[in-house]
């Protein structure tokens, strides 16, 4: 049985709940009804730039996996980098771009299985969200 | 007529190691099947109806010996039978047609339990019209809850329910539904998208007053699927759907339609799919279902049995055989469905995970990720059991 | 690229003493279109839409591949191609959708012109719901007469005319339509069933809003069609249909459906059908249309000039090649078109008679018994018109 | 060219046109709408039986031939056996049975034609509602 796709990298990401913020500056929910994904994402901004997050997902491996991608290495960027993050995530999906963050190299083994990207990218989708960019 | 026979007949699955448990979603076709499609395309491609040339005759020949098979299947007669694109357009179709007469003083049941087939039709046109919607519930197990049909009152016009759920597998109680349902005059529409994969039927003796299905669910070709009506209701039913082919006047603003089953035939029917199906259906006819039924439930046992065997399963619809097809789904304990679908899938393995189209009934369960559905065909084995559950151990064993 | 090239292609023509001039109720269907969809149904046969086992990625894959296939054939997005059971289906589906903002104030427009599907879609609905119904009128050769388009008015929301006379080959001015259509708001909806199977079309820049086509005329498989639509409305378009895969949430009564495509394809879709489909457009762009289209020019040449020189024989429709695609109707004095057509087709020559699901414009042209039509493809050669020509006369010879 | 089912029989039925009646008992107009085919039928009838047939009938060879032999043919008859005779001609075209009228024979040869089958009925439909049965 191939793994590669739950290699033990992406099962430790899924482990890693961050959990609600207390006082978030913005907070999105976003659900995925075709599989019942669901996450909560919470962010704090200051002077333009992503200060904190925070997220409690439902869903599978990969999006939790994801989800904690995007709360750990999203913090510190700039709103606008941070907004523009889904839009580079579809990328490294669909055409094979770089990972925009490191702790989705994990990831690219998720490309061939297009059923799948839909769960990388919910996170990076309600971050957006969150950010009040609405969604793409 | 050995399983390894009735193999035999399906092309893909000479491919080793593959075991194909998504049969509820959609069956494989046997070669058979394939081969009637391109020979008709071949030898008798041409628009039905009225055409006076050679391949026109052939056309319309065997289009008509393809409505004499699905009526031979369903013991109707061919003026009962109605050519679709799909089960849903066949629901859509007696859906749009009976509520041209349904108001706000109306209501028409359905079951939790229902696929998006049969439940968004009915939803959408009880809002356009007005007319109330009220839902049989369901059992711990999946089952259609009957232990109260007050709600089949006298405001009811139809009751509309499957017939075999995709999701637990259930055989609903049709004739007592149906008993329902005429006391208080209403119609019966049966949605059997998922008992027609498992041999002929009846629907008549059944009690519905209408019945549908999908030619792809069936061992037949995509594009096609089936309405059935009793004649005496078909001849009262407005057609939903307009277009050439089912007209016999039309001068100015009157208009006046053939009578069934061509009135609900509008535009180029799916000629070579229905020829498809009819191949389909003779090659089901062909089978001894009084073992098939048997090797089946053989089949549900061992698979029941394996899942009791391994830890954290929890079984969606009734643990038993009884009034059961062989369609099981579970939910594995700390398992989201995809992630085990997606394991299996790489195993060689390919089942479904999900909602089914089936959101309802998922909320009813408390399933908020769905669940995972293993669905069987005749044509499934042994082998293809203890590959899912040695795949689903490792499945767990990965994801934990 | 000789025709015989593109005769050879097609497994039917093989026939000998066999002439196939009814194209325009169903076009023959190129070997690779036959293979396509058997080798989908045996190496990738599966539901589409969020399956996790191989098979179904496969599925997924081949039926996406199909509406890119069809977003080239119309220089358009993929997401603007809904995949139908046929172009009845898709003018159903868009008449549906547009009518539900209609009401008693406003108007829909259509021609003379129009086939059936064309027609009865927006007659049956203004009916429903009180909106007007208004026919652009036909000039003695059976175009469109667009002398004056005083009738798209500030009332008028929809207009909905066919691309090309299914009986007349008359093509229509469609960017002038547009104009007419857009300078009062209203949306300009196209029957290009005649149409597609001629070569690529750019419906966007012709300034249709929604356009319509048939597989099976455009040497595709039966059972599959297509509705094209401008993002910009598709997004704003109500579902006609409803069923599985086409919402995103389902919560009691609220309906969250998907984005289009997917909000327009309700149940399991046409997927071995589209593959075919995109075969067959795939083999249409191989072709040099400059040259076939003077090719078919030039048989619609040789049948005018040929016909003229018959006793008795009515054109119906232009008598020239301008703006016309190979499409010949015409009468027999004396003789009943369907006398006629039983005849040839004993004659080994296909054609059709009747009344072509077209009963306003044979109305409007005083043609009580319909006419004949002689409907022409790529394949098509001098040896078919000659044994038009040649069966003509003896058929005339024995039935007067 | 095969001329079977264009025999000069055929043609020669097509031909004679019996013409409407001055002072029919019952009238019945048919449309056959999908090829344009009308007959307008005159019947009188006297003591239970058919004693005169006219028709005038815009329609196919077929329609027109088949019209003649109903109005040759079936005066003399009973009503009931004159209303029957739609029946015989349909089993007579689709199962083999022999021709319930002398005229007919010549349109044996349409069996095969199973498209032109309603054009032979269409003269006998009208006869039958005509005589007031209403169609079958
Ligand atoms: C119970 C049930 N009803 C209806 C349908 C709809 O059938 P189709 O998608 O072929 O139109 C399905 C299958 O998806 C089904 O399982
Ligand atoms: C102009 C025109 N529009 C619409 C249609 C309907 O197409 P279909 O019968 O394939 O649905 C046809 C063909 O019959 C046609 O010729």
């Amino acid at each position: 049985m191939s793994h590669e796709v739950y290699q033990q990298a992406i099962k430790d990401l899924a482990g890693r709940e961050a959990g609600r913020l207390v006082a978030p500056t913005a907070s999105a929910r976003l659900d995925n009804p075709l599989c019942g994904d669901r996450i909560d994402l919470d962010v704090t901004v200051a002077d333009g730039t992503v200060t904190g997050l925070g997220q409690v997902t439902r869903g599978c491996l990969l999006c939790k996996a994801s989800a904690t991608v995007a709360v750990e290495q999203a913090t510190g960027l700039e709103v606008a980098r941070a907004v523009a993050l889904v839009e580079d995530v579809r990328a490294m999906l669909r055409q094979g771009a770089s990972p925009p963050l490191a702790g989705l190299a994990a990831f690219e083994a998720v490309r061939p299985y297009k059923s799948r990207h839909e769960c990388v990218l919910l996170p990076f989708k309600a971050l957006a969200k969150a950010l009040g960019s609405g969604l793409p | 007529m050995t399983i390894k026979t009735i193999r035999s007949a399906f092309p893909v699955l000479a491919r080793a190691h593959f075991h194909y448990l998504d049969n509820a979603a959609m069956a494989q076709v046997p070669g058979q099947v394939i081969n009637a499609v391109a020979a008709h395309d071949v030898a008798a491609r041409a628009n039905v109806h009225r055409g006076l040339h050679d391949l026109a005759r052939r056309a319309d020949a065997a289009y008509e010996a393809a409505r004499e098979s699905v009526a031979g299947f369903l013991s109707a007669r061919p003026d009962e039978v109605v050519f679709t694109g799909g089960c849903t357009q066949a629901l859509n179709l007696v859906a749009g047609g009976l509520a041209e007469s349904l108001g706000p003083r109306d209501m028409v049941v359905v079951s939790v339990a229902e696929h998006h087939s049969n439940l968004l039709p009915w939803l959408m046109l009880a809002k356009r019209r007005g007319f109330q919607l009220a839902s049989i519930p369901v059992t711990w197990d999946g089952r259609l809850d009957l232990s109260d049909l007050s709600m089949i009152d006298a405001r009811c016009k139809v009751v509309a329910v499957t017939h075999v759920s995709n999701v637990t597998g259930a055989v609903s109680d049709i004739p007592r539904l149906a008993e329902a349902a005429h006391a208080v005059g209403a119609k019966l529409v049966v949605d059997g998208a998922q008992r027609t994969p498992h041999g002929p039927v009846d629907p008549r003796a059944l009690g519905a007053d209408f019945y549908a299905f999908a030619g792809h669910k069936t061992y037949g070709p995509t594009g096609v699927g089936v309405l059935w009506g009793r004649a005496e209701h078909l001849a009262h039913l407005p057609p939903a759907a307009w277009g050439g082919g089912m007209v016999a006047g039309l001068d100015g603003e009157t208009v006046d339609f053939l009578d069934p089953p061509r009135r609900f035939e509008a535009g180029t029917p799916p000629v070579a799919q229905a020829v498809g199906l009819a191949a389909a259906l003779d090659w089901m006819r062909g089978l001894d279902w009084d073992k098939v039924r048997l090797h089946e439930a053989g089949l549900t046992r061992q698979l029941l049995a394996g899942l009791a065997g391994l830890d954290g399963i929890e079984l969606v619809g009734p643990n038993g055989l009884e009034d059961r097809l062989p369609v099981v789904s579970f939910t594995v304990k700390g398992c989201h469905p995809h992630d085990v679908a997606h394991l299996l899938g790489e195993h060689g393995v390919a089942v479904r995970g999900g909602a089914h189209c089936s959101q309802p009934l998922m909320k009813a369960l408390g399933l908020h990720e769905g669940c995972l559905r293993v669905s069987m065909a005749p044509y499934n084995d042994d082998s293809d059991i203890h590959a899912l559950l040695r795949g689903l151990a490792e499945a767990v064993r990965v994801l934990r």
